[in-house]
């Protein structure tokens, strides 16, 4: 009997804060497509890169064909065999396509070598791509499929592949899978990582599950139900949003014709985006990350000033050539998806940080009344459930979803007319997610105007009243959440919202 | 004619100190490291090399001695900044500060020691050519070396995979660090290879250039080789082009006096720091173009996750 | 081996003892080199430590030189903590003086004493014209403001060295390079009788709580340090950073300035080509030193003029070379910024990984 | 990074760095039957290696130790900028028991003058200044004088009739040694020609370098320098011109270009001025200038290649400027832009040296900063 492909026995991994993973053990078979599942946090990655030897583990064995192994990096485990694509890009904007799959070979081949194999290997899988093209011009997709023609020319015994399909379209993901299940079906073992149940139950045929680093259940996917696999994941089913029928009032946020060239060589061109929000609903924004929903969203909270001023009118009002400041008087607040760095400052205390977008504390002058500034900091910390170690604790002390909780809070607190979000459960365990939710829905139920933009489409189905499809810096048509499906939003992300729908069908597929 | 030909020599000859520093401060810049360290690092390197020729009576020791010192220094300041996660910029300055005194202090004994007495350099041949002659072919070595490191450079920057994998740690540490390179590692690699450089262009300047020691001596050269990357977009043709540029302007300067150009002597001096101004706003004007060459993570701290 | 390990929040117990820490390494690193050079580390370490501060009038000469540092070392920290990198504050210091000296030789005997006033208005505005060009080169044409600065430092000097080697020399001074002395009503009043220390140093403590204040208790000083701390927080939360560029070189180029202009109409009363002294070079070391916080940096002023007065005792008390004194500030700031690591991270004995 | 790091000028006599005389070295364990030891104290501007300016009045300092042995103590503090710091260390000095302090740099003048005023019972001897005092007075060196032998020597070794000088700054000292060294030059070969770089700072070896190959480009054969370093003169060696040693016996710097050196030696008058403290006949409110007459400059190690008729002349103007029969600046004298500045038969008086700010003819260029005409 030929021994299973990877074998891992009681892995150990402690992190100061947290113990990532604890006691793991986990075999994948020759062929065999493997799901590692988990909520956010749960040390999934963690334990992937134990595997391909980016983090050392503290405790555990691993057995590779049946040996012994300690992989002392990723150089020794591509020589192994064991090859990754991450769930952040391992790529270098400012190389060429080549270079970067060069940069993750071992072997010493020459540049020209590389490019000819590039060729080679897309050709065989149908992923084309331009070898002598820069990455940063590329579509997140683009460079996805990068990252997989790295991974393959390296011929792996085993892919690990860690939320592959986060930054692809419905169809691209179809496309995906039908070049993994190739790889299967010629003896490469796959783990594949993703929360996406549905996905899951669709192409793998084994399931380790794990919950805060421990292994909480092993399975066979085929035959779970997403329901039995969210017990397993966080030990019961997410809890059901109240989603009561929207009463809107007037047009809160207008967005007129928005043209904006790209400010740095690597982002999107924003091209004729419309759009209106009104008083009591929540519109959301879908598509794949790296489409233009960046450069919409700086234009919208301030950030970005260069729109003709009547482009974007908040309340009424002219607003593209008001800063955030400004723009925040006129009831618009934003939640960004960077928490650390840009919503937060990660070294400042939080009640230091609820300054950066609230002025209750300042007094006249300017100056500020620590006391005023505590005080209300503790108030956001208790009425949203912040677990922190009180108004000083430092933003980066904070784990992620609980200062997500802290800033959504910050900018709910304050009564916005009109509410931004960028990824509001990004990162977050699904309890905090749905409390994010739930309070977003409640903003909305009291007359906000709620403008959501998400990568995730199940999280947008949820919780909008209506859905635009951003696309290559173009935005779709609204369309009403009972009229969305995740087919027709797959094809809208390819931009392909004008053309007949078997055509599109086509198309989707291709980018 | 002759006195064009000659001002040509003497530009080749002054911007040559400056192309081997900046060069070495390329290589840490594309890894992703600046080092305002450089004044210091020539200074100590350049007491170094003097003192090993003054000892030895060798100029290649002189030269071997100074690369060292050079990259020593660097090797502190890597270890600072990349193991200890020190601010680059502070660091830097502490190195500055630190290679003056140090230099000054140590070299007490040095100052108007004398050097032995070197052959004067000429390419059989070419070197007796008419004008062209005393312009090109009568140089020290090292003139031809620096042209040469920079055309090294740039095969080694933009052809091979080391020098690949050198931006890469530049461009995305993060990234390079997922593939499995050894970022900090490479980094002090690239970090001590900039300060040997730097030190060999110290020890040009006391051993061949001006064959004296005298502290302070570097005499901000240090600083504007610092600048003469930024000023160069990051390429090493550029950066060679550059520091005869600013050579050029320093001759050029006496050049105008000694031509009795009517201007206050203050203002000639001013020259060569206000042109280096001038240039480098002009090429950072376009940030597009900046971002496009400037190695993306330039001065940023990079924490690996273990 | 060891290891370093983040901590969640920086340490308030090293904040306070690495700089000790620092000291104390330096100390001892002093110490073997006294050793080595042969001399009594006891009568070294009493020349650097105790004879600047033995008797009054010597305190008094330690905060004279202390002045400009903690003058200019504030306004660089307002630099430094919205990550401006300003490292040309001896040019503003050279400008304030040129532009304080100018005002200084309108005076005449009948002058009133207000000109004083004038004359610091003159350095402050000086200061800040100079900054003001790093300001705009770096906001219209993003040119890397540590170059910029640095460069014109040198045109400052050479500003200098025209004026006094020309137009302003004194027509009486046998043609030496420097201006007539200045009429002793442009003299910055002196504390007290019987030392030198001046009102500088009051509106240099004056710098201290002002800033103390524009850091930790207003919304501005607030604002302006988000830019260092988190460029891209500063732009979600609308502070402008371009003001804040603004802000910072012109209050570091302004306290530049004033130090310069309580500098020539001060100790020095004229201007000469010796006018750049370096202040402002050591008083990057000591903003860094003082951790950019106003009080920390009126220590390391004080400890930055001990050693440098330090240098000079110790050559006519131990004849010690003065050079020491830059291998010592030298030594402070290296071993400083090595021991803030333990500010942010623990150092841990790891165990290697056991592959069991 | 500041411009100037600060030499006083000039520089120093006799033995090279190494063998400078350690004099009251050996002072044997001193049983200090001397009740009361006269404490000397010497400010420096540069540091005392520098082989230049500061090296030559620490060979002065060494040589009042070895004149004196235990009847005096002395002690130096170098790099002193003159700045606000040179009042400090001098005031320092005073209250330390010092009795007879030296300031040796131009720029300690006013700060001199603040601590003799408060300090009656020291006296204090300020090298290169103007102003004096009760307990107060000057001294300087007639470096021209040098400047001038060199200058008849560079007439006639020069082969392209133009003779270049590095300058350092443009003050009348300086530009006076310009115009003795072209004069003396001139007074061999009245068609020589000047050129004059100047590097702003009086010790820099690489601009020094620079500016003198740059004075070579442009057709300069024979150099003098008026900087702290011998950077020019192996410059000269390195491009097959000629050039003179400056301040110190520079010969070792430049085998085959160095034509001879002007040195200055400050031993003379620091032995006088402290044998006077030490009697009691030191008297302020003076102000001295010394020069070849008092053995305080010279010419020294003329180049073998040199024409016997010229190191003749050379004999002759030392002789002339010790009895007082010769005068350099002795009319007529024009300027370079052809205004009478000495009448015939007028000679200087050392006001008038005192104030030169001009170039005399065969000087090209324009004094900077010089007056506007
Ligand atoms: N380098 C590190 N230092 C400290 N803690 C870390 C580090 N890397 C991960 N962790 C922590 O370990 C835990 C597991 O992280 P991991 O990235 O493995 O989770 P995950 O299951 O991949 O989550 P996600 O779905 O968000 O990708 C988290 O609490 C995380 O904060
Ligand atoms: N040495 C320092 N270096 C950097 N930041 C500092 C330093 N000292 C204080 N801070 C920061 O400045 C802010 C205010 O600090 P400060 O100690 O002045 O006030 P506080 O302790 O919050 O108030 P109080 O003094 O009234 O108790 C804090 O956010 C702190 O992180
Ligand atoms: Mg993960
Ligand atoms: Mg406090």
């Amino acid at each position: 009997m030929t021994p299973p492909r990877l074998q891992l026995a009681r892995i150990t991994k402690r992190y100061p804060a947290v113990v990532a993973n604890d006691d793991v053990s986990l075999t994948v078979l020759p062929g065999q497509t493997h799901a590692v599942l988990g909520e956010n946090g749960a040390g999934k990655s963690t334990l992937m890169k134990i595997i391909y030897g980016s983090v050392k583990p503290d405790a555990g064995q691993l057995l590779w064909n049946g040996r012994p192994v300690t992989v002392q990096g990723p150089q020794e485990a591509r020589a192994l065999g064991i090859s990754m694509v991450f769930q952040h890009f391992s790529l270098f904007d400012t190389l060429t396509v080549a270079e970067n799959v060069w940069l993750g070979l071992n072997k010493r081949l020459s540049l020209a070598e590389v490019t000819q194999r590039i060729q080679a290997k897309a050709a065989e899988y149908g992923l084309d791509v331009d070898p002598g093209r820069p990455v940063h011009t590329l579509s997140v997709g683009q460079m996805q499929r990068v990252e997989i023609i790295r991974a393959l020319l390296t011929d792996p015994q085993l892919l690990i592949l860690d939320e592959p399909t986060s930054v692809l379209t419905p169809q691209a993901v179809d496309k995906l899978f039908v070049v993994l299940r190739r790889l299967a079906a010629q003896g490469c073992s796959i783990l594949y990582i993703s929360h996406k149940l549905h996905e899951i139950r669709a192409l793998c045929d084994a399931c380790t599950v794990l919950r805060a680093g421990k292994v909480t259940g092993e399975c066979d996917p085929r035959r779970e139900s997403n329901a039995s696999l969210s017990r397993m994941m966080i030990g019961a089913e997410p809890p059901r949003l109240q989603h009561r029928q929207a009463r809107t009032g007037e047009a809160v946020l207008r967005v007129r014709q928005l043209s904006l060239p790209r400010d740095t060589p690597f982002g999107t061109d924003l091209e004729a985006v419309s759009l209106e929000v009104r008083a009591g609903e929540v519109v959301g924004i879908a598509g794949v990350s790296g489409n233009g929903q960046r450069e919409l969203l700086y234009a919208l909270s301030g950030e970005d000033t260069r729109a003709q001023p009547a482009m974007v009118q908040v309340a009424g009002r002219d607003a593209a050539r008001l800063g955030p400041a400004q723009r925040r008087a006129l009831g618009l607040h934003f939640v960004p998806e960077e928490r650390l760095g840009r919503g937060a400052v990660p070294t400042l205390g939080l009640a230091h940080n609820l300054l950066l977008t609230r002025t209750e504390a300042v007094a006249g002058g300017g100056w500020i009344r620590m006391g005023a500034l505590r005080q209300q900091a503790r108030q956001v910390i208790e009425r949203f459930n912040v677990r922190a170690g009180g108004p000083d604790a430092a933003a980066r002390s904070l784990s992620g979803g609980n200062l997500q909780k802290f800033i959504v809070g910050r900018e709910i607190a304050a009564d916005p007319r009109l509410l931004i979000v960028s990824q509001p459960t990004w990162g977050v365990d699904v309890g905090a997610a749905a409390q994010i939710c739930a309070e977003i829905l409640r903003l909305r139920d009291a007359g906000c105007a709620v403008l959501v933009v998400s990568e995730e489409l199940e999280e947008l189905f949820e919780i909008s009243d209506r859905l635009h499809v951003i696309a290559k810096g173009r935005l779709s048509p609204s369309i009403a959440r009972a009229d969305a499906s995740v087919e027709r939003m797959g094809e809208w992300m390819s931009g392909l919202w004008d053309r007949p729908h078997q055509e599109a069908a086509q198309e989707a597929a291709r980018v | 004619m002759e006195s064009y030909a000659l001002l040509l020599a003497a530009t080749l000859n002054a911007g040559t100190v400056l192309a081997i520093a900046a060069l070495g401060l390329l290589v840490n810049e594309k890894a992703g490291i600046v080092n305002l360290g450089a004044e210091g690092m020539m200074l100590c390197a350049a007491l170094a090399g003097f003192a090993t020729v003054v000892h030895t009576g060798s100029d290649a020791l002189g030269f071997v001695a100074g690369a060292a010192a050079g990259a020593l220094l660097a090797a502190v300041f890597g270890l600072l900044v990349i193991w200890l996660n020190t601010n680059q910029y502070a660091t830097g300055l502490a190195l500055s500060l630190f290679g003056a005194g140090f230099s000054a202090f140590a070299g007490t004994g040095y100052v108007q020691a004398k050097l032995p007495e070197r052959a004067q350099f000429s390419i059989p041949v070419l070197g007796d050519l008419p004008l062209v002659g005393p312009a090109l072919f009568r140089q020290h070595p090292m003139v031809y070396a620096a042209i040469a490191l920079a055309l090294g450079l740039v095969w080694f920057l933009y052809r091979s995979r080391a020098g690949l994998v050198l931006r890469s740690v530049g461009e995305s540490p993060e990234s390079a660090h997922a593939l499995g390179y050894p970022v900090r590692r490479i980094r002090l690699l690239a970090v001590v290879a900039g300060g040997a450089l730097c030190g060999l262009a110290g020890a040009y300047l006391a051993v061949i250039y001006t064959p004296l020691w005298v502290e302070g001596m570097v005499a901000g050269r240090g600083w504007i080789a610092l600048a003469l990357t930024t000023f160069a977009t990051w390429r090493p043709a550029r950066v060679l082009l550059g520091a005869y540029l600013f050579g050029g302007v320093t001759m050029l300067q006496f050049h105008l006096q000694g031509a009795g150009v009517e201007v206050a002597s203050q203002f000639l001096t001013m020259l060569p720091y206000v042109a280096t101004i001038v240039v480098l706003a002009l090429i950072s004007r376009n940030p597009a173009w900046i971002r496009v060459n400037m190695p993306a993570s330039l001065g940023k701290p990079f924490h690996p996750g273990s | 081996m060891f290891r370093l390990e983040p901590r969640p929040q920086a340490s308030a117990f090293w904040s306070l003892a690495s700089p000790l820490l620092a000291l104390a390494v330096t100390v001892v690193i002093g110490t073997l080199l006294f050793l080595a050079l042969g001399k009594d580390p006891v009568r070294g370490l009493q020349v650097f430590f105790w004879e600047p501060v033995k008797t009054p009038y010597a305190l008094g000469e330690l905060m004279v030189k202390a002045t400009p540092l903690l003058l200019i070392a504030l306004g660089l920290a307002v630099c430094f903590r919205s990550n401006v990198w300003n490292i040309g504050a001896e040019g503003q210091f050279v400008i304030g003086a040129i532009f304080a000296g100018g005002v200084a030789l309108l005076a005449g005997k009948d002058s009133s004493r207000w000109i004083v006033l004038a004359i610091l208005l003159a350095g402050l505005a000086g200061g800040m014209l100079w900054a003001g060009v790093t300001a705009l080169l770096r906001d219209r044409f993003n040119a890397n403001e540590i170059l910029v600065s640095l460069m014109l430092v040198y045109v400052a000097e050479q500003l200098l060295f025209y004026l006094v080697f020309g137009p302003w020399k004194d027509p009486g001074g046998f043609n030496f390079p420097q201006t007539r002395t200045f009429e002793s009503v442009t003299q910055v009043p002196r504390l007290m009788q019987g030392s030198r220390v001046s009102i500088g140093l009051l509106v240099a403590l004056a710098g201290v709580a002002v800033l103390w204040v524009y850091l930790f208790r207003t919304r501005a000083g607030f604002a302006q340090q988000v830019g260092g701390l988190a460029p891209a927080a500063a732009r979600y939360a609308g502070f402008s950073s371009r003001r804040a560029l603004w802000t910072a070189l012109l209050v570091s180029g302004g306290a530049a300035g004033v130090a310069g202009a309580l500098e020539v109409a001060g100790p020095i009363g004229q201007l000469t080509p010796y006018v750049p002294a370096g202040y402002g070079f050591a008083a990057i070391i000591v903003a860094f030193v003082g951790r950019l916080h106003p009080v920390g940096m009126v220590f390391s002023a004080i400890l930055m003029s001990m050693f440098y007065i330090g240098g000079e005792l110790a050559q006519s008390r131990l004849g010690l070379p003065k050079s020491l004194t830059g291998v010592f500030q030298g030594l402070l700031l290296f071993t400083l910024l090595a021991c803030d690591t333990l500010l942010a991270y623990r150092v841990r004995w790891a165990a290697l990984p056991r592959a069991a | 990074a500041t411009a100037l790091v600060g030499c006083g000028r000039s520089e120093p006599p006799a033995p090279a760095p190494g063998q400078a005389p350690t004099a009251a070295a050996p002072a044997a364990p001193a049983p200090a039957p001397a009740p009361q030891k006269l404490k000397i104290a010497f400010a420096y501007v540069g540091p005392v290696g520098d082989g230049g300016w500061t090296f030559a009045h620490d060979n002065g300092r060494k040589a009042v130790e070895k004149e004196f042995g235990d009847k005096v103590e002395t002690s130096f503090v170098e790099n002193v900028p003159e700045s606000a710091d040179a009042e400090r260390v001098i005031r320092d000095m005073a209250a330390n028991g010092n009795k007879l302090i030296f300031g040796t740099t131009f720029g300690y003048m006013e700060p001199m003058l603040k601590v003799a005023g408060d300090h009656k019972d020291v006296r204090f001897e300020h090298a290169t200044g103007y102003k004096t005092a009760d307990n107060l007075r000057t001294y300087d060196s007639r470096t021209y004088e040098g400047a001038y032998m060199a200058g008849v020597i560079a007439g006639k070794m020069s082969k392209t009739g133009t003779l270049g000088v590095v300058g350092s700054i443009p003050i009348p000292e300086v530009v006076r040694n310009i115009n003795s060294f072209t004069l003396g030059a001139q007074s061999v070969n009245p068609k020589i020609k000047t050129r004059v770089v100047w590097v702003g700072k009086w010790f820099d070896p690489p601009k020094e370098t620079e500016a003198a190959t740059s004075l070579i480009n442009g057709g300069a054969d024979v150099l003098m320098q008026n900087t702290d370093s011998s950077a020019v003169l192996q410059t000269a060696e390195k491009m097959g011109k000629r050039a003179f040693g400056w301040d110190s016996d520079m010969t070792a710097y430049g085998p085959k270009a160095h034509l001879g050196s002007a040195v200055i030696n400050w031993a003379p008058y620091y032995t006088k001025a402290v044998r006077e403290a030490l009697d009691g006949s030191w008297k302020g409110g003076q102000q001295a200038w010394w020069g070849v007459k008092e053995g305080a400059i010279d010419m020294v190690s003329v180049a073998a290649d040199v024409p016997e008729d010229t190191k003749k002349r050379i004999d002759e103007v030392r002789a002339g400027l010790k009895d007082g029969s010769f005068a350099i600046w002795k009319g007529p004298i024009r300027d370079n832009t052809g205004k009478e500045v000495l009448a015939k038969d007028q000679v200087a008086d050392d006001k008038f040296l005192g104030g030169v700010n001009f170039y005399v003819a065969g000087v090209e260029g324009k004094v900077p900063g010089g007056e506007k005409k």
